[in-house]
């Protein structure tokens, strides 16, 4: 797999952890994403903002590789071009997708939720005969601490709040350990008391690992200090802190109409 | 009957000697049809041509509808009326009054199909001045079968005489094929084969045919009997060659009645399955109950008005779609409400509920199928050249399930329904929030998809077996047809049918019936591969997963 | 552990549920009644053709019962539904025999199902008696065949339509459905046509699935076959179901019977009832037996069957017939026997003899086939059929056909000395 | 401490070893003492005593259990990867031709036709000499190779196509009944060689045991019995392994499943496969049993009513499957029995019934009875998911 990763390995700088540059998607007519470009670097934790329809989805769609883009270059840690990959292959080179709607398997213990969402070997085989270590074992208690479940553990997933749900998927997506995260909306639905929390994890995680947000409550991004992207009409409107986003005329425009 | 036979009487009024010898020859010449043989039968109809009596053609048309009987007590030949007491008979040669009888006191006189197809022969002989051109037509066509040498005088005066057009084309390709059997010159069968050269007619193939291999045989033949073959055999390309041609229309045709049929089997399920997502397994079963609802009007007819007979396919129509409609409805609200979002539910319960509709029309109905009969102007075929005929009853099912299909179309985005149905497929919720009163709606579609099914009941009643597995046949083909056009989309049904239907006929010259229709499967599988909504995807409830 | 008492519990419920399930109670056969057992499909797609022959059954022995019953016991008819599912047959068969301890067994229609009860009854040496016509090559100990072979049904069809009478026929459509018993007819026919000297180009061979109901293509291929200035005939062994749209096709395409006549082997009146007849008009049925056939047994039997099956306009055929021939002789053969044990029964089949409703006798013989007159029919406009052509004499009906090289040399006869249903040399 | 609060993965052997989900015991129970119970009271009572087994009884028996073991394999795909397949009858029905061509190379020269190597029907039909795929069906273990090896590999190409190109839901349940239609129309055909309608019949005995005798039924029973334990202990391997809660995971939420990494289409692959080749060996086993084999077994009819057993008894609940393929079948019997007339309405009843007023069928909704009485303990994946099951 490193080979392929070598071989395909282009000229731009090969520092950043998530490169996008000139992407466009069109559904029959409609253009989600024209022509958008952005970089992402190793550590860094971005918000993304935007009107609905700016294409944050569809972005995030091309990235994880549900999407193929029409045009345009993806690429991760530099080398990897991740328009030719497929959802699982993405994930496990680590980046971690979190969806709008939380989804978790309802069906499973939470505990479960998080041993499926173990990084590994993910063979059919290997699957089949898996067992799991105390390492694992440890490693999943941590993980459980981190989004506060240890207590629900041997809950259905399906049993919890919404709120708890959205914390389960930060929290697989943590097991995957991966370079990426990309968060979609994680407060949507949640008190401010559990916003905040989500506000406070999502910086701890932002220490060791990327993140992307896409949110629209300004509070929160306002909560995550961090650097912003406005995306408007599928591509790039505005870059910058939140202050200086928020004065910029277009997206006043934007936000508030002309 | 009556007329032609006046007609007849004035068309051969011309060769007729006096009334009352030939009362005596046609009277001891019908001796024979008494007779148990067949071969003496034969002989007999013969004769009474050979008569040229006026009453001879009557008699052979009695005979050949199967009218002619023969009275017991006396042997005398008559035919019959039915009247309040029994039959009242009149002698066939004299049409004396015989009295009213029973039905044991007369017997019919049997034909077999050699006597049938000699009858319909001098028949058209007997016919050619008719006034009728229609019988004209079937005269010089006859004519044109059998080429009789005697017919050669007769024909010519007959085609110098005529004025209708198309009669007079009969007439000449007839007497082409007489000049060209009999002919004694070379010449005279090489001008009539430049006749026969320009017909499209399977006829004429086999007859150049035969003369082609005839010619062929010819040990060292004459320089001109080489020529005259060359000849024949060049004529015979033509005529072949049309052929193809005709050949080719017949097949689309073919294919495009097949698609219909499919398409009017699948139509009600491209509502209940495509629109509402409800895998219905019961859908064949409405096709069934609209066949039976169209057996019953036609009863209905028959012992009520036998008269309106001939309309009681149109009045089935809006009957089976009320019918099934109406089971439809009740389908909905007792089963298959309890059931939205669980798809599979719904195959299970409606694959029970068909089991039960079967047993249900098995025991109302019995077993064995059922007569539904086809009016007039919907058997036999519309013959535009000799090698191409449409039949009547596939053209009809074509424009039905063309304006069955419009109906929908116009009932889906022209109507306030059609508006409610498809807000309640986009989104239940806001539909019910906007005042929408989903239940009924619910209802209402599923009566619909099962309404439409019915009247698919009414066109397969004409060509398959009214029976309770009518459904069953046509179930897994509807659910191919909707997949394969893509779910919750008529347009896609439209052309998933009629494809399907066009394919199946092209290849099964080749393939025969059932690598063809094997041959289809498969392409529908791998095309499912790669594209897994169908050919036209589109937004249904069944495809929100 | 091992939830012991769950499982006893299980078990005793099992034991419970099949005890009353398979009616071990009501195997206790109780001495005065013989009991029959009618094996015939009520439902799926063979129930169209086989209701009737249970209703013939169920008459019969209501007959039978009314006239004093067999053996001064009552008769009781045992109805099952084996539901066109061919494995089901055989389970029905050996749930008849063993449970209901039946005396004989009157069923099956289609040869799979046949087939498929053949060895329970010939493990449990029971007796069948099948009143189809079929494709013989068979002759089992533990049936009686009473419907026709083909030598009484295809042969003499194809004879007729040769002859003068018949139209002299020069060309040949052989259409039929795809299994056994048409495959092997026109096997039949093809070998008895050629030693006739008709051409290897002048027989067109044509099958279609069960229930093909889309006939456009070879309804118009037999009309281009038949355009080739020879006279041409159809001979269809095409299975029941699929008959209806083949003849509405053939009456759209204005196939006329004078020009290319159709003869049927499968088409009875039961069939016809199914349709208009008005444009078949002259196309021809091969049978042993017509409803149109006037004679008293028949007129007699015709109003039995109406009354009471309560509808008159219900047809009778000739799988009704071989029926009614087959119970017939099985009554005479236990009352000679003065017993219903399948042995003694068996033997004393042998020869016996029996009016046919056509007039003539039917007699059986020892390779369980039997000796019927052959008619031929042609179809009315009132969905009778009208006998055109009859054989002089009944002909006795052949297990093992001459025309196919390995059956020829196969002999049936279950008499001593061969006492075999296919063997090449007596056994003894 | 963590294991005591809820069942931590220590592998497929430890979890089948440390407890079989929800009545499974008791099931394998059942089969055992069945097992011995039905031979041994078939043999040693009197034919008089209520509690004897008659050899109908013993066959009939047979033909149930392969019908279990086919339900069982379809709960595996349906229950526990939402892959509802209706065109599992055709993999039962190639086990069951594949042991059919053994049985009828057996008869060898006993035909009617004495022909010593062909088939009667071969040798009725004008063949000359046996066609390819014919050949080593005279031998046992390859014709058992071919059991599995046939469905197994049509599976493996069908589900290879169907699943990489991701078609879900009812398209895949539509296309697999294409599968099954078109091979019922092929079998039909006497031109491939497999005796057309008729199939092949008129068998005469496996392994040099009479196919008629008391004793090779039992056997027979017997050996249904062990397949049907064997096939329910491997579905238990599989849905208690790590794999078995993916392919829940799959069931629920397969974008998800992909996003955490996982190559759905290998695993539905894997799983249908493997249900295939249990079918397979269902087919096997059944063909002996009912002495007959025939294309009607392809119809889409009789793949439709598997899963209906499935429903009745439980979907994604293992032995609930079982349980309703022989309450269904048994039913099935019974009527058509007793009630020649109207059993396809009790039937058709029984249908609607149960998916009106048991939407878990029978084990899955007395399981959540249960549930109701027994205190919050959880943790069996098999019961649940049928309460939160997303309709595929």
């Amino acid at each position: 797999m490193m080979s392929t990763q070598v071989k395909e390995s282009k000229k731009q700088d090969l520092t950043s952890i998530l490169y996008l540059d000139g992407v466009s998607v069109s559904f029959d007519g409609f253009k989600a994403l024209n022509n958008l470009s952005f970089v992402v670097e190793p550590g860094e934790m971005r918000a993304i903002i935007g009107p609905n329809g700016a294409g944050k989805t569809t972005m995030m769609d091309v990235i994880t590789g549900k999407t193929k883009p029409d045009t345009g270059e993806v690429f991760f840690k530099g080398g990897i071009d991740l328009t030719k990959h497929d959802e699982a292959f993405i994930a496990n080179l680590g980046i971690g997708r979190k969806f709008q709607k939380p989804t978790v398997f309802e069906s499973q213990t939470v505990f479960h939720n998080l041993e499926l969402s173990l990084k590994g070997e993910k063979g059919v085989m290997t699957t089949l005969f898996a067992a799991l270590n105390d390492a694992e074992v440890a490693r999943i208690m941590e993980i459980l601490g981190v989004i506060r479940l240890t207590e629900k553990a041997g809950d259905l997933a399906g049993s919890l709040s919404h709120g708890q749900k959205q914390w389960l998927e930060i929290g697989m997506l943590l097991m995957q350990d991966p370079d990426l995260l990309l968060v979609d909306e994680p407060v949507a639905g949640m008190t401010d008391a559990e916003t905040e929390q989500t506000a406070d994890l999502l910086r701890d995680i932002s220490k060791t690992h990327s993140v992307v947000v896409v949110e629209h409550d300004m509070e929160f991004v306002r909560a995550l200090n961090s650097k912003v992207t406005v995306l408007h009409e599928g591509s790039v409107l505005a870059e910058g802190s939140l202050d200086t986003v928020q004065n910029n005329q277009r997206v006043i425009e934007v936000y508030l109409g002309r | 009957m009556r007329i032609t036979i006046k007609t007849i009487i004035a068309a051969l009024m011309y060769l007729l000697a006096t009334q009352a010898t030939a009362y005596a020859d046609l009277a001891d010449a019908a001796k024979g049809l008494l007779s148990k043989s067949y071969n003496e039968k034969i002989a007999a109809t013969e004769a009474i041509a050979a008569t040229g009596d006026a009453q001879a053609a009557l008699l052979l048309e009695t005979l050949l509808s199967g009218d002619l009987y023969a009275t017991k007590s006396d042997d005398r030949l008559v035919y019959r009326e039915k009247t309040g007491g029994g039959y009242q008979i009149r002698d066939i040669v004299t049409d004396e009054d015989l009295g009213v009888v029973k039905s044991g006191d007369i017997i019919k006189i049997r034909i077999n199909n050699r006597m049938r197809g000699l009858i319909k022969d001098l028949l058209g002989r007997l016919t050619l001045l008719n006034e009728d051109p229609a019988l004209r037509l079937k005269a010089a066509n006859s004519v044109f079968k059998s080429r009789p040498k005697e017919m050669i005088v007769p024909l010519t005066d007959a085609l110098a005489a005529e004025e209708d057009a198309s009669v007079a084309a009969a007439m000449r390709r007839a007497l082409a094929a007489l000049n060209f059997v009999h002919g004694d010159t070379t010449e005279v069968q090489a001008d009539a084969l430049l006749i026969l050269e320009e017909q499209a007619n399977p006829d004429v193939r086999s007859l150049l045919s035969a003369e082609a291999n005839r010619l062929a045989a010819i040990q060292d033949p004459s320089p001109e009997i080489q020529v005259l073959a060359t000849a024949v055999s060049k004529a015979l390309a033509k005529v072949e060659e049309k052929l193809e041609m005709l050949g080719l229309v017949e097949n689309v045709f073919q294919g495009i009645s097949l698609g219909s049929v499919l398409l009017l089997a699948a139509i009600g399920l491209a509502i209940t399955f495509g629109v509402m997502g409800v895998i219905n397994m019961a859908h064949g079963e409405m096709v069934m109950i609209g066949a039976y609802t169209t057996y019953v009007v036609q009863e209905l007819c028959r012992n009520f008005a036998p008269d309106l007979l001939v309309y009681s396919l149109i009045a089935a129509i809006p009957a089976a779609f009320i019918v099934a409609g109406l089971c439809g409805i009740a389908i909905e609200r007792s089963i298959i409400r309890f059931l939205y979002g669980r798809p599979l539910e719904t195959l299970l319960a409606t694959w029970g509920l068909s089991l039960i509709l079967q047993q249900f029309v098995r025991t109302i109905f019995g077993p064995t199928n059922k007569e539904v009969s086809s009016p007039e102007w919907l058997s036999g075929a519309w013959e535009i050249t000799g090698g191409l005929a449409l039949t009547y009853n596939r053209i009809a099912i074509i424009l039905f399930a063309a304006a069955v299909l419009f109906m929908l179309m116009l009932v889906l985005r022209k109507t306030s329904f059609g508006l409610q149905m498809r807000a309640v497929t986009q989104n239940r919720k806001m539909a019910a929030s906007m005042g929408i009163r989903t239940g009924w709606v619910d209802a209402m579609t599923f009566g619909l998809g099962s309404g439409v099914a019915g009247m698919a009941g009414v066109a397969l009643s004409q060509i398959d077996n009214v029976s309770p597995n009518l459904g069953q046949a046509y179930i897994v083909d509807s659910f191919m047809v909707v997949v394969f056009g893509g779910v919750g989309n008529l347009w896609g049904t439209l052309v998933g049918a009629l494809s399907l239907g066009v394919t199946n006929k092209f290849l099964e010259p080749y393939t025969g019936a059932v690598l063809a229709k094997i041959c289809i499967l498969i392409f529908i599988i791998l095309f499912i591969q790669k594209r897994p909504r169908g050919l036209f995807a589109l937004k249904g409830r069944a495809v929100e997963n | 552990m091992l939830g012991l008492r769950k499982v006893a519990g299980a078990i005793t419920g099992a034991a419970m549920l099949a005890t009353s399930a398979f009616g071990l109670g009501s195997a206790q056969a109780a001495d005065d009644v013989i009991k029959v057992g009618v094996l015939h499909s009520l439902s799926g797609t063979m129930a169209i053709s086989e209701t009737t022959l249970k209703d013939a059954v169920l008459m019969m022995v209501d007959d039978l019962n009314k006239n004093g019953g067999l053996l001064g016991k009552k008769v009781e008819a045992v109805v099952v539904d084996p539901a066109s599912d061919w494995p089901l047959f055989a389970e029905k068969a050996r749930e008849l025999i063993e449970v209901e301890k039946v005396d004989v067994v009157f069923g099956c229609w289609t040869s799979v199902s046949r087939k498929s009860v053949l060895p329970v009854f010939e493990e449990l040496n029971s007796m069948l008696f099948y009143p189809v016509q079929y494709e013989g090559e068979e002759s089992s100990r533990n049936v009686f065949y009473t419907g026709a072979a083909p030598n009484q049904q295809a042969i003499p069809a194809v004879e007729y339509l040769m002859s003068e009478e018949g139209g002299n026929v020069k060309r040949w459509v052989l259409a039929g459905t795809d299994y056994v018993y048409p495959r092997t007819t026109n096997k039949i026919l093809e070998a008895f046509l050629k030693s006739k000297g008709v051409a290897e180009e002048d027989i067109m061979i044509n099958y279609t699935p069960f229930g093909h109901s889309d006939w456009q293509t070879i309804v118009s291929d037999i009309k281009k076959f038949g355009s080739e200035g020879k006279k041409t005939a159809v001979v269809s062994t095409i299975n029941g179901d699929a008959n209806v749209p083949f003849y509405k096709e053939l009456g759209n395409q204005g196939i006329d019977a004078a020009d290319i006549p159709v003869v049927a082997f499968s088409v009875g009146e039961e069939e016809l009832a199914g349709l208009d007849t008005a444009p078949l008009v002259g196309h021809l049925a091969a049978w042993n037996y017509f409803m149109s056939v006037e004679s008293e047994e028949n007129d007699a039997f015709i109003k039995q069957w109406k009354a009471f099956i309560g509808d008159d306009k219900r047809v009778t055929n000739d799988p009704m017939e071989a029926t009614y021939i087959g119970f017939k002789m099985w009554t005479q053969a236990v009352k000679q026997a003065g017993t219903t044990n399948v042995d003694a029964v068996r033997q004393a089949m042998y020869g016996q003899k029996v009016k046919n409703l056509t007039g003539g006798t039917a007699v059986m013989n020892t390779n369980h086939h039997l000796s019927k007159p052959v008619l031929i029919g042609e179809i009315q406009d009132d969905g009778q059929i009208e006998t055109v052509w009859r054989t002089e004499d009944v002909v006795v009906g052949d297990a093992w056909s001459d025309f196919i090289p390995e059956s020829a040399k196969l002999i049936a006869d279950w008499t001593y000395p061969v006492v075999c249903g296919g063997c090449e040399k007596p056994m003894y | 401490m963590a294991d005591a609060m809820y069942k931590t993965n220590k592998g497929p052997f430890v979890s089948l070893m440390t407890g079989l989900p929800g009545g499974g015991k008791t099931f394998l129970g059942i089969l055992l003492v069945a097992a011995l119970l039905v031979p041994l009271s078939n043999l040693l009572l009197p034919a008089s005593s209520p509690f004897h087994v008659p050899t109908y009884l013993v066959s009939l028996m047979g033909k149930y259990v392969c019908f279990a073991l086919l339900a069982l394999s379809v709960d595996l795909i349906w229950g526990f990867a939402g892959i509802l397949s209706l065109g599992h009858g055709a993999f039962f029905a190639l086990g069951g031709y594949s042991m059919g061509m053994y049985l009828m190379r057996q008869i060898g020269d006993r035909g009617v036709y004495g022909h010593p190597i062909l088939p009667d029907f071969m040798v009725f039909l004008n063949w000359t000499e046996l066609p390819w795929y014919w050949y080593g069906f005279d031998m046992f273990p390859f014709a058992i190779l071919m059991v599995m090896l046939v469905p197994g590999v049509l599976a493996f190409v069908f589900g290879w196509f169907a699943f990489r190109s991701r078609v879900t839901g009812v398209y895949l349940s539509i296309i697999t009944q294409a599968m099954t239609y078109a091979l019922l129309l092929a079998f039909f055909r006497n031109d491939m060689g497999f005796g057309g309608n008729n199939g092949l019949t008129d068998f005469k005995d496996i392994l040099g045991f009479d196919l008629q005798a008391t004793g090779t039924r039992l056997g027979l029973f017997v050996a249904s019995l062990i397949a049907l334990a064997l096939g329910y202990l491997v579905c238990c391997f599989i849905t208690q392994s790590k794999l078995g809660r993916v392919l829940i995971a799959i069931r629920d939420a397969e974008s998800r499943t992909r996003f955490s990494g996982y190559r759905v289409e290998y695993y539905k692959l894997f799983v249908f496969v493997v249900s295939a080749v249990l079918a397979g060996i269902a087919g096997a086993l059944y063909v002996p049993q009912v002495g007959i084999i025939n294309p009607s077994e392809f119809s889409p009819a009789n793949s439709i009513e598997v899963v209906i057993w499935v429903a009745v008894g439980g979907r994604g609940t293992l032995w609930g499957a079982v349980l309703g393929a022989f309450l269904v079948n048994w039913g099935k019997s019974y009527f058509t029995g007793s009630f020649p007339e109207a059993w396809l309405y009790m039937l058709g009843g029984l249908f609607v019934f149960t998916t009106l007023f048991l939407p878990k069928g029978i084990v899955g909704t007395s399981g959540t009875w249960i549930e109701k009485f027994k205190e919050r303990r959880r943790g069996s994946p098999e019961l649940a998911p049928a309460a939160a099951v997303k309709e595929e």
